[in-house]
């Protein structure tokens, strides 16, 4: 396989396209514009549309419209866009539309800056959206993960008939490594539901709407249980030496291989540091995690907000072990020997 | 063996293509590689920089506090970068534009009168190339051939001769340091 | 004895020349030096006083980098 | 003597029973729709996008694929279908409120976009589904649970004209104003409906039809004079008419 | 005080004008479509301004704009509807912008249904939109406890300059009970901030914007310490028969006053039931709980939703003790008895 | 002999350095805004409301107090202003895509609702901060990086004409299209930028004023011939005028 | 003999009466008898076989409660 | 004590208005009283309820499993209800509409022909108040006389000769009870 050099935003968008995305809808927001752009100049090469929508509320109805059809349909964005796209995310997940969004987080709230973040990780995981609904989110720490990341949340999503966001940091998304594409043939059928036209069979309906409480319930049921399904099979992390650790750094994204820098450091001065890095940010490993923390003394988790995914850890852990955290905000990227000075410092206090 | 960059300048100076085309370069010789661009907080025309890491290792962080290798082309990147380089390590000076003098004894200092070099190649842009020539030879993080078919595959579809220029260029950064 | 000049704030000047072709007269120039930011600024250029204080100079830059002074008629 | 049906349910209908009230305009509407479904043979490849209204349950009314959009957003959910499924017919169904104030935006580039879509847009100068509130078409001096002292131009601004405002959009294909409320415009309105379908059909680019629509209950008035209210007050306010029509009149 | 009988939704509104507030912008949304129409009548009775807004979009930044100029200010809606105002809370959030929302929250997710639920509450409390901000979160349980807090909200608007959200379910916003208002002359100022002309000043900006890392990271800091400070003053929670209670049940908002009909059933059937309600859902009473929880052998929690309070209980007790969940979704409301029930089956699973 | 001070910077500009591209026409307009404000007496009592587009920053530009909108939403926070202090002088500056895409809503019902602020709109054809996507106003057939292959009226549809859509408004009190490329211009628009200003005081109604600009940067062309480019091209695209005078000519 | 006549779905119908001020005949009113909603249905009397089968009552009843026949004309 | 109380029917019989006179009586005889309104999931028209609560102590949960007293103003309201009457407790029929017998034997049933007593009134909108005041005797929630001042209260504004009837409702309710 032939590896090029591609900014993460532009490897998530060659991906879709090989994974038989051939429609995007999107509106421009640094610093995730260069996907809207790659897709824009891209798609049309392989006879698929691109439209840059008047907003993210129009894109975000747009993808529920085409991925109503039963098309593999994807669109971008960055902190505020995908604060914008809330209403139209709750319905997709309600009415079970597939679909892939990208949110290339930045330095928030509000207008904030246009540095890397992870600020968004509660919205993303615990729904920023209205009612009992959920993504499932994969947060990618190099180019390469991105891009095959990008084929699984296609499979993941028609698989189970859900939005899949693909949870991305400044960083990531302007940053460049080798990468290579499968060139596996995709094929995806999902006549089964989508509205295509009421032929040889009685009318559908793609809907998110039951007046009847008990209807709605029903409907709550089985994203219940489609939620409970994702949670047993779908959950991926990656451990670095974590087998022997006695401290545990648990990040995501690109927070997770700087902290890998971290554990060399670590490492090379003897002290026993592994790095739990969760991809799935939900499903969240829980079990994995409780399991890789089972025998450390501290834990610290390191992330690019004020301290979001730390709820998760603590529920992961329960407190039986000492949770720390460390983050740096508003596009302020925490550095290794930075977070490793921290580290030190959490472990002399200590003793 | 990991090679911790940092390159910085003002826009117009091609510091993003120097960084590119030594990550291209690293990548076609079988290394990991990363490429991380920066911009200031000015919404234009500011210093802009970028770190590349190449690596017989897969890249963990693409961030470094402490760069081994650094490259400045102005002088707001002196003063931002000069404080931060590894002991031990090297800090390329464009001496055509900067013209004052690092603090730091406890680094290896390379003054490049790229600017100058490149205009008497007859065009100022390809300072940039002239800069590259010099940083590879002397850290030898690529070879000069890598750099040379990488830079040729960035510059592919421009005229022959500004590719011409620009090999020259190359050379003569690398001829200045003693290559 | 000149009717009107202007100054032009060298460091705000960008350089973009609109104050150039502006001027009726003519009597803007790029300065050679180089400013803060890099840019060689526009400079009046007026010796033989042709300046009329017409304002187009300052009306057109972008940047609010001119002033226009006037001969008051006693 | 045989008889044959003159009239009756189009096919294009679920026969599910409508929920609206006594006399409420949409159901006409809701008929004129099939029909013209049934008359272009389109029912096997056409898409309804309901809006959140009353009619947000004519998804379920239709025999035909369907589904219902967020408030105002049904232009960006139909240009979503139809970008991926141009062979589909699709058609959005839209109230004042959804249409011409929450979903201006999507509506309007829509339209200017040409995109291949058509819009039946009921105007009945009031939210009806949520219970009577200020639209933006409702009149000047009106009295809804929102402008409870009647909509004053100067706290409120005028009734909004939705075909005077997109009627220079160069993407706008068909676009007329009608009204229900005799069999003769019952007639007219269907085919104004038809030509709508025509223009997506045909490629010329978005169509819609705005009728003026009663309702009696948020009105407060019974069915017959909710009816003449409507032709003594918005007609005056909404002049009726064809304002854009590139289909022509062949067949 | 006379009382007299008022829909939730009503007494929030007419607490609202008791508190000084004279700007209303909204946009209709069953159920909850009463407070927008109550403040359409009353506002001008007050010389008091009500605008029906074009959407949610516009009414949040309406009350961005409205506030920012100093004056008191509240808007109100339904689940879809505050979806909408995610981009809208997060810059008034980060601009410090006092203001009050209503969210009477309605079965989801998408376009759901029309009756009561709790399904928003992670939306509300961990932050429905981009960055890291937080919301002041208020829930009231009967209809005094919401025209009480809506004065409470107001102040506290001004006090921290933060967004406060009064989280009412549909149940409350429809339910009549009798109601007094207090009298108080209320009077504010913020003319040491707002945006009322640069006269004799130096001009100001508000802002949710810091294009500079560094710069926009010390906005979050102070944002993070004023969080601190409200989680350290502005707690509220209320309990009942906790002192010797066996067995916790935990619920907020209507939810609360149900299960107080459980804790009174139990307590007859000798079975030492307490009950614990957070009134402030952020900040979380997590002390408070952690110390009620103490001597108990199972905490339930009742939502309506699918568990989401939840895991700030499981949070607040690091699963001491055994944390069991039950909940009905989509606005079918659990009763009394229905809950009794389950809690006698979890007890006896227990032996 | 002595000399008087003809022109020079405007109180109410901050003084701060723009951030703007050499030859960015955005300069020049607030200029104009700065000298209106001044000539009128309005700095102690105005409030500019800046977009998300190049002009971000606008608000730290003017000695003024001032905020910075969500983008697309600076009508919505200038109504809430308005109506909540209407003593205050509120004006919007805003982007082609901040004020015609994401903002289409809240523009035309502000206007449309005759609100008393005032609206400055800078057309440039692209979006200017983002780095040179499509706007609604992009000519056919340009180049952006979201047109890649030029902008197909089938595809993206037409560019959208501000003026032409509201014109129809009751709401609207002063409505006008101009430029700032030649010094003429320039006084004109100023005469412009001060009768939109008026009509606020005046309680008339909305008022707008939309400036064709260079975005020298995102074009790919020098100032000057940027400024070129605006005349052969976009005044083709966008007639100039006055569309809407409700303030009259009197002092 | 009649030329036409209509039937009227007494389920469906809601009482709101625009077929019966529709029909230029007058030959449609209101039924005693209560459908199973609580409403009084329309309902044919054409004893004098008026209907002309025109459709009117089928297009302004907005609950698409009635189908109208003809006479095939053999 | 406290009498929990679910009032149901159509959406035109004025169940709504029964729930909240109920209220207002309870209230101005100080005691604690919520009224919780229920649509049915029918859009238009369909059958509506209250819950109303009236107790010596505040009220903890204004939804019951389990009502004490239920009125039922037509059929669809009967079949939901009668099985949720509590043991004992009280299920009052309106007879002029519901043409069929309750199946539970340990309640107490009360029939009144609601409609048939307010047609004789001359107007059939208080069969209301006549079920009202039956109601009112019976279980003795609150006193006939709040219960009257309640009704003025709610109709305050209207024509005397409509209190007036609504009076003469509530007491024919009541006699037709033994009242
Ligand atoms: C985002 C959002 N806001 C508000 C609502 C509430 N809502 C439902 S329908 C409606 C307006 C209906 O009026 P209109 O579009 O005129 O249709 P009609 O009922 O009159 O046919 C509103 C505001 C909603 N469902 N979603
Ligand atoms: C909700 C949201 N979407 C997108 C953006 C990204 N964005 C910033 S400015 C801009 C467009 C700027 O174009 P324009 O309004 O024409 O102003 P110009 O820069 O050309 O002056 C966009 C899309 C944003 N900040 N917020
Ligand atoms: S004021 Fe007029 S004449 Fe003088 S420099 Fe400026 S443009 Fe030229
Ligand atoms: S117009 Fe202004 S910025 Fe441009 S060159 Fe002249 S002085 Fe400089
Ligand atoms: S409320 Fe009005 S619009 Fe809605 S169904 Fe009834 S009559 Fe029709
Ligand atoms: S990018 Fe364009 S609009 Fe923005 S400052 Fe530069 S020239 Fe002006
Ligand atoms: S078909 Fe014509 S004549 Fe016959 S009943 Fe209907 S309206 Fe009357
Ligand atoms: S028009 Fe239809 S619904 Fe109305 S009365 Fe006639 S048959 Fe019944
Ligand atoms: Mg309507
Ligand atoms: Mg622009």
């Amino acid at each position: 396989m032939n590896k090029i050099m591609m900014k993460g935003t532009e490897a998530i968008g060659e991906a879709a396209i090989r994974a038989g995305c051939r429609l995007y809808f999107g509106y421009p927001i640094t610093p995730q514009s260069e996907l809207t752009e790659y897709m824009a100049r891209r798609l049309p090469q392989v006879e698929g549309t691109f439209l840059q929508a008047e907003s993210e509320v129009a894109a975000v109805n747009m993808i529920y419209g085409a991925s109503s059809v039963g098309k593999r349909v994807m669109t971008s964005t960055s902190s505020p866009g995908f604060s914008l796209m809330q209403e139209g995310v709750s319905y997709i997940a309600c009415a079970q539309l597939p679909s892939v969004f990208v949110n290339v987080v930045r330095g928030g709230p509000g207008l904030g800056d246009i540095q890397p973040s992870q600020g968004d990780y509660f919205q993303a995981t615990k729904g920023g959206g209205h009612g009992d609904y959920k993504l499932l989110v994969l947060s990618p720490s190099t180019v390469q993960e991105a891009a095959d990341l990008t084929g699984v949340a296609f499979e993941l999503a028609d698989k189970y008939r859900n939005p899949v966001l693909i949870f991305a940091d400044g960083l990531l998304g302007q940053m460049m490594e080798p990468v290579s594409f499968s060139d596996k043939k995709v094929s995806y059928d999902n006549s089964s539901w989508a509205l295509i036209g009421a032929k040889n069979r009685p009318a559908r309906q793609v809907t998110s709407f039951n007046i009847d409480p008990y209807g709605l319930e029903k409907m709550n049921l089985e994203l219940q249980k489609k939620y409970k399904l994702m949670e047993e099979n779908e959950i991926r992390y990656e451990t670095t030496l974590t087998e022997d650790a006695d401290i545990l750094i648990v990040a995501h994204g690109t927070m997770g291989r700087i902290a890998k820098s971290v554990v060399e450091m670590a490492r090379k001065d003897g002290l026993k540091v592994g790095l739990f890095r969760p991809i799935t940010l939900y499903p969240f490993p829980y079990e994995a995690l409780r399991k890789s923390a089972a025998d450390v003394s501290l834990v610290l988790t390191v992330e690019m907000s004020s301290g979001q995914m730390l709820e998760d850890v603590r529920l992961a852990i329960a407190e039986r072990t000492r949770v720390e955290f460390y983050g740096r905000m508003a596009g302020v990227v925490p550095m290794p020997l930075e977070i490793y000075e921290v580290l030190k410092q959490k472990i002399g206090r200590r003793s | 063996m990991t090679h911790s960059i940092i390159i910085s300048g003002f826009g117009g100076q091609g510091v993003m293509l120097m960084g590119r085309v030594l990550c291209q370069a690293g990548m076609t010789e079988g290394k990991h590689v990363t490429w991380l661009p920066s911009y200031g907080p000015e919404m234009r025309g500011g210093t802009a920089n970028c770190t590349v890491i190449i690596s017989d290792e897969p890249v963990a962080s693409p961030v470094v506090d402490s760069p081994e290798e650094v490259v400045v082309m102005n002088i707001p990147s002196l003063l931002k970068f000069e404080p931060i380089v590894r002991r031990n390590g090297y800090l390329f000076i464009n001496s055509s534009v900067v013209d004052r003098e690092p603090k730091r004894q406890d680094i290896k200092t390379i003054k490049v009168p790229a600017n100058e070099i490149a205009d008497q190649l007859g065009n100022l842009r390809v300072a940039n190339m002239v800069m590259l020539g010099a940083f590879v030879f002397t850290t030898k993080c690529v070879n000069i051939e890598s750099l040379i078919d990488a830079m040729k595959y960035k510059l592919k579809g421009k005229d022959s001769s500004i590719i011409e220029l620009n090999v020259e260029a190359i050379k003569q950064g690398l001829r200045h340091v003693g290559g | 004895m000149k009717n009107a000049y202007i100054e032009i704030d060298k460091e705000r000047c960008k350089a973009c020349g609109l104050c150039i072709s502006a001027c009726p007269q003519g009597i803007i120039r790029f300065s050679s030096e180089f400013n803060s930011k890099g840019y060689h600024p526009a400079e009046p250029n007026d010796p033989e006083a042709k300046c009329t204080g017409c304002g187009f100079c300052y009306m057109m830059c972008p940047d609010v980098c001119i002033t226009v002074y006037r001969a008051v008629k006693v | 003597m045989d008889y044959k049906v003159a009239y009756k349910m189009p096919r294009s209908l679920s026969g599910k029973q409508f929920t609206y009230c006594p006399g409420c305009h949409h159901g006409i509407v809701h008929r004129l729709i099939a029909e013209t479904i049934d008359e272009l043979d389109l029912r096997e490849k056409t898409i309804i996008v309901a809006p959140v209204g009353c009619s947000v349950f004519a998804y379920e009314f239709f025999d035909i694929d369907g589904t219902v959009a967020p408030h105002g957003r049904a232009p960006a959910v139909a240009t979503g279908m139809k970008r991926a499924r141009p062979d589909l017919t699709i058609f959005t169904y839209q109230g004042d409120g959804d249409l011409a104030a929450i979903g201006t935006a999507e509506m309007i580039h829509a339209a200017n976009r040409g995109e291949l879509i058509t819009t039946i847009f009921i105007n009945n100068a009031i939210y009806g589904m949520t219970g009577g509130q200020m639209a933006p078409t409702t009149l000047l001096g009106m009295k809804t649970t929102t402008s409870p002292y009647g909509r004053k131009a100067e706290k409120e601004g005028y009734p909004v004209h939705v075909c005077e405002i997109i009627k220079e959009l160069q993407g706008v294909a068909f676009l007329a104003r009608t009204k229900v409320t005799t069999p003769r415009d019952v007639m007219t309105t269907k085919k104004y409906i038809k030509k709508a379908f025509q223009a997506q059909l045909k490629g010329l680019g978005y169509s819609l039809v705005e009728v003026l629509s009663t309702c009696p209950t948020n009105w407060g008035l019974s069915p017959e004079k909710a009816i003449k209210w409507l032709e003594e007050n918005m007609t005056k306010e909404f002049p009726l008419g064809v304002y854009v029509d590139k289909v022509g009149d062949a067949k």
